[in-house]
């Protein structure tokens, strides 16, 4: 594997957003989703949607600021933009089931050329694992972005021919944006469509476990 | 950022094209978008699949379209003992109707809201409504599955709606105006009154600016009877 | 038929408002059901729900004090008691058909012995007939009460051992108030609990099509 | 007419018997009833069936029932990285474990609320979640049936409640409580305040009275983590 620098998680952020509409209306997942509100380009306006019930979430609670009636999905205190709305846990998932959502962006442990998503579960660890709101934010979403490494800390590929680690669904991401590429998922294969400064075509192939057109 | 304010009706549902399916809110003579029933008459959209509790009263809300011979298909519960226009279009084969019970109708409009492809329920086993629907058993009761109901648009009234379109209605004009505007790929809203963004305290939405894509300022019309 | 005088509307009301527990949640349907809320017994709090999603209806607008916002399931301005409360048609229906309403009294044209109810369509009338609520709120209610005239115009029975007229529910019906008795619907028959002043079991049985307990 | 309000915490779940199914609001530390589940934990009720979004904070929310041994079965979204008594009593086998997604779960119970008898879903097809359900297709998209949740009692924490039991909630401490309100049998509220019937706006209710059955005033009690 080339000991090149590879995007921070910030970088991988930062590249998500700007895959992100104006105007649209957004849902952002543990881990590197959630920094990319902090990554907005300027003039860039999108609505931030939080599966335990609020659209129009603004950024973190400052020190002092906080309110613990006031969470997002991920626990952590925010606070709200004008225009906010609260809602119940029910309507909080029609909005992600039911195609409502313009945007969502998940982390990810694996990814396959069909699009399939594995995130909410590491195979053989301790415990039942979590499934959250992934699987009905995966199965919903108008576009979804998974942002992740590009490989595992052990340099096996995340991107795969099939998913080995349980699946979150089915055919269902059409963007993967990593520390070395942005890949679009298409019906006849994965499309690279960006790639890290310094590295090549041949290089992040060889550490992706499916071909890239 | 894309404005969802219209400067009039007739904007807001120009492109509204022959055989579109529309969701119309209202009940009881409460929540009818009748501003927006108005241009929709004024463009002579035809072929229509209206969804509505009911169907009219006299030339009033629906009236107005089947008296013009727009709609083609609708979906109600209860099309009204003054939906003349109806009636007349009705028996001359004109107009098709699907009869729903009325919380079956609110339901099949949440389930595509939802994602849901279909749900069981006892309601109408063994009635004319069932007919042509899968019956079976779960936990000793008989149901029917029943399948979600979608539209292109849906035309809602609001007594409040921000720039943004979270919105509120007043008193029972709610009716089915929040069920359809989540239903819809487009949801159209005449709101008596268009407010700044955080006018509405955010506990108090009824319903989030997500299923919102336009709004116009209209002030209400009431048919009598 | 007998040409001795029968409850009227007004009475067959009264009688139906006694079989509400204090502190009921009820759903009165078109027709004879509407009458109960003027006939409540002294010292009976009972709250109203209207399909068209009120719960908490208070009397009927007097003249000047209509406001055609705050109508019921009927079309008819009503004023609100105090603690009611608004929400959508699909929240007042899951109301209807989950078990909430403690009681529910609609209209009839006929009660079989089984407890279906017909009471949405008249065979061979002009037009497709028309549901509104009825069917979910036969089908969910905790205790559901029919008020009708016991024989149609005709003479005929109402109470059948099989419905001809278009059914609205099976097996729904607990208890039937008419002008001439009240009949509850048991799994061995339908229980005679109640006589009109002035008339006999006998003479009841006669205009009934269905054997009386 | 009967009352709702109960005195206090201990005589709102003193009937709450071993094998009772129990809903649980809260989400993200935010709107747990957790003065009632600490009266739960001194009543000790066992073999508890509890269905929630998470497993508890260390020995907050649930946490402390897992940590009595009160819970022998869950059904749940996600337990949580803080939730080690439930941990530890599912490593021992003396807790199962039902993983239902989080908006599955929200449309179980509101199912059950609805008395709808089962739905078809999209989600969870092809993963751990389909084993064992029926699986079709509707419209070219595979899906499951999933069926309804029901429960004996939902714990419910509001903001405010009136002598009737209608309720709001603060900010995003709403989450699950409107939807377990709906779907529980009986449904027991800690409000931070009981207010005069009349002083919440008919409009602004989330939870009508009908769906409320008990409820006590408790200050809210958080959980850091």
């Amino acid at each position: 594997m080339p000991d090149k620098p590879r995007l921070t998680r910030e970088q991988i952020a930062a590249c998500a957003a700007r895959e992100l509409p104006d105007g649209a209306y957004v849902n952002l997942g543990w881990g590197i989703p959630n920094l990319i509100a902090d990554y907005l380009p300027t003039g860039l306006t999108v609505f931030f949607h939080s599966e335990n019930g609020i659209l129009g979430m603004g950024r973190r609670a400052r020190p002092g600021e906080e309110d613990y009636d006031l969470v997002d999905a991920m626990k952590v205190p925010v606070t709200l933009a004008p225009g906010a709305s609260f809602f119940h846990q029910a309507d909080a998932h029609l909005m992600t089931r039911g195609g409502h959502l313009d945007v969502a962006v998940l982390g990810g442990f694996q990814v396959s050329e069909k699009g399939d998503l594995a995130n909410w579960k590491v195979p053989g660890a301790r415990g039942p694992g979590g499934i959250g709101g992934a699987m009905d934010i995966a199965a919903g979403a108008k576009v979804l972005i998974v942002c992740m490494e590009h490989t595992t800390k052990d340099g096996a590929p995340k991107i795969v021919k099939h998913c080995t680690y349980p699946l979150t669904a089915l055919a269902c991401v059409d963007t993967i944006v990593t520390d070395l590429a942005v890949i679009d998922v298409r019906a006849d294969g994965l499309v690279l469509r960006e790639i890290a400064p310094g590295w090549t075509k041949k290089e992040i192939q060889e550490l992706t476990g499916a071909p890239l057109l | 950022m894309k404005q969802k304010i219209f400067p009039n009706v007739d904007a807001a549902v120009a492109d509204v094209l022959d055989g579109a399916r529309i969701m119309f809110g209202g009940f009881g003579g409460a929540g009818f978008p009748n501003n927006l029933i108005q241009a929709l008459a004024r463009k002579g959209t035809k072929k229509i699949t209206a969804i509505s509790n009911n169907c009219g009263t006299r030339d009033g809300e629906l009236g107005l379209l089947f008296k013009n011979g727009q709609i083609s298909h609708v979906i109600a519960s209860f099309p009204g003992p003054h939906a003349n226009y109806f009636q007349e279009r009705f028996a001359t084969k004109e107009v098709t109707l699907e009869l729903v019970p009325q919380g079956i109708l609110c339901e099949r409009m949440r389930a595509a809201a939802a994602g849901l492809l279909g749900f069981y329920t006892t309601v109408g086993v063994g009635t004319e409504v069932a007919t042509g629907k899968e019956e079976r058993v779960i936990d000793s009761q008989r149901c029917i599955l029943e399948s979600p109901i979608q539209a292109d648009y849906a035309f809602i009234k609001a007594e409040r709606a921000d720039e943004l379109g979270n919105l509120t209605y007043r008193l029972a004009a709610r009716n089915f105006n929040p069920i359809m505007a989540m239903a819809a790929k487009i949801t159209i809203v005449e709101a008596e009154e268009i407010v700044p963004v955080g006018a509405i305290e955010p506990e108090n939405v009824v319903t989030p600016a997500i299923f919102v894509h336009r709004i116009v300022q209209a002030k209400g019309i009431r048919y009598a009877g």
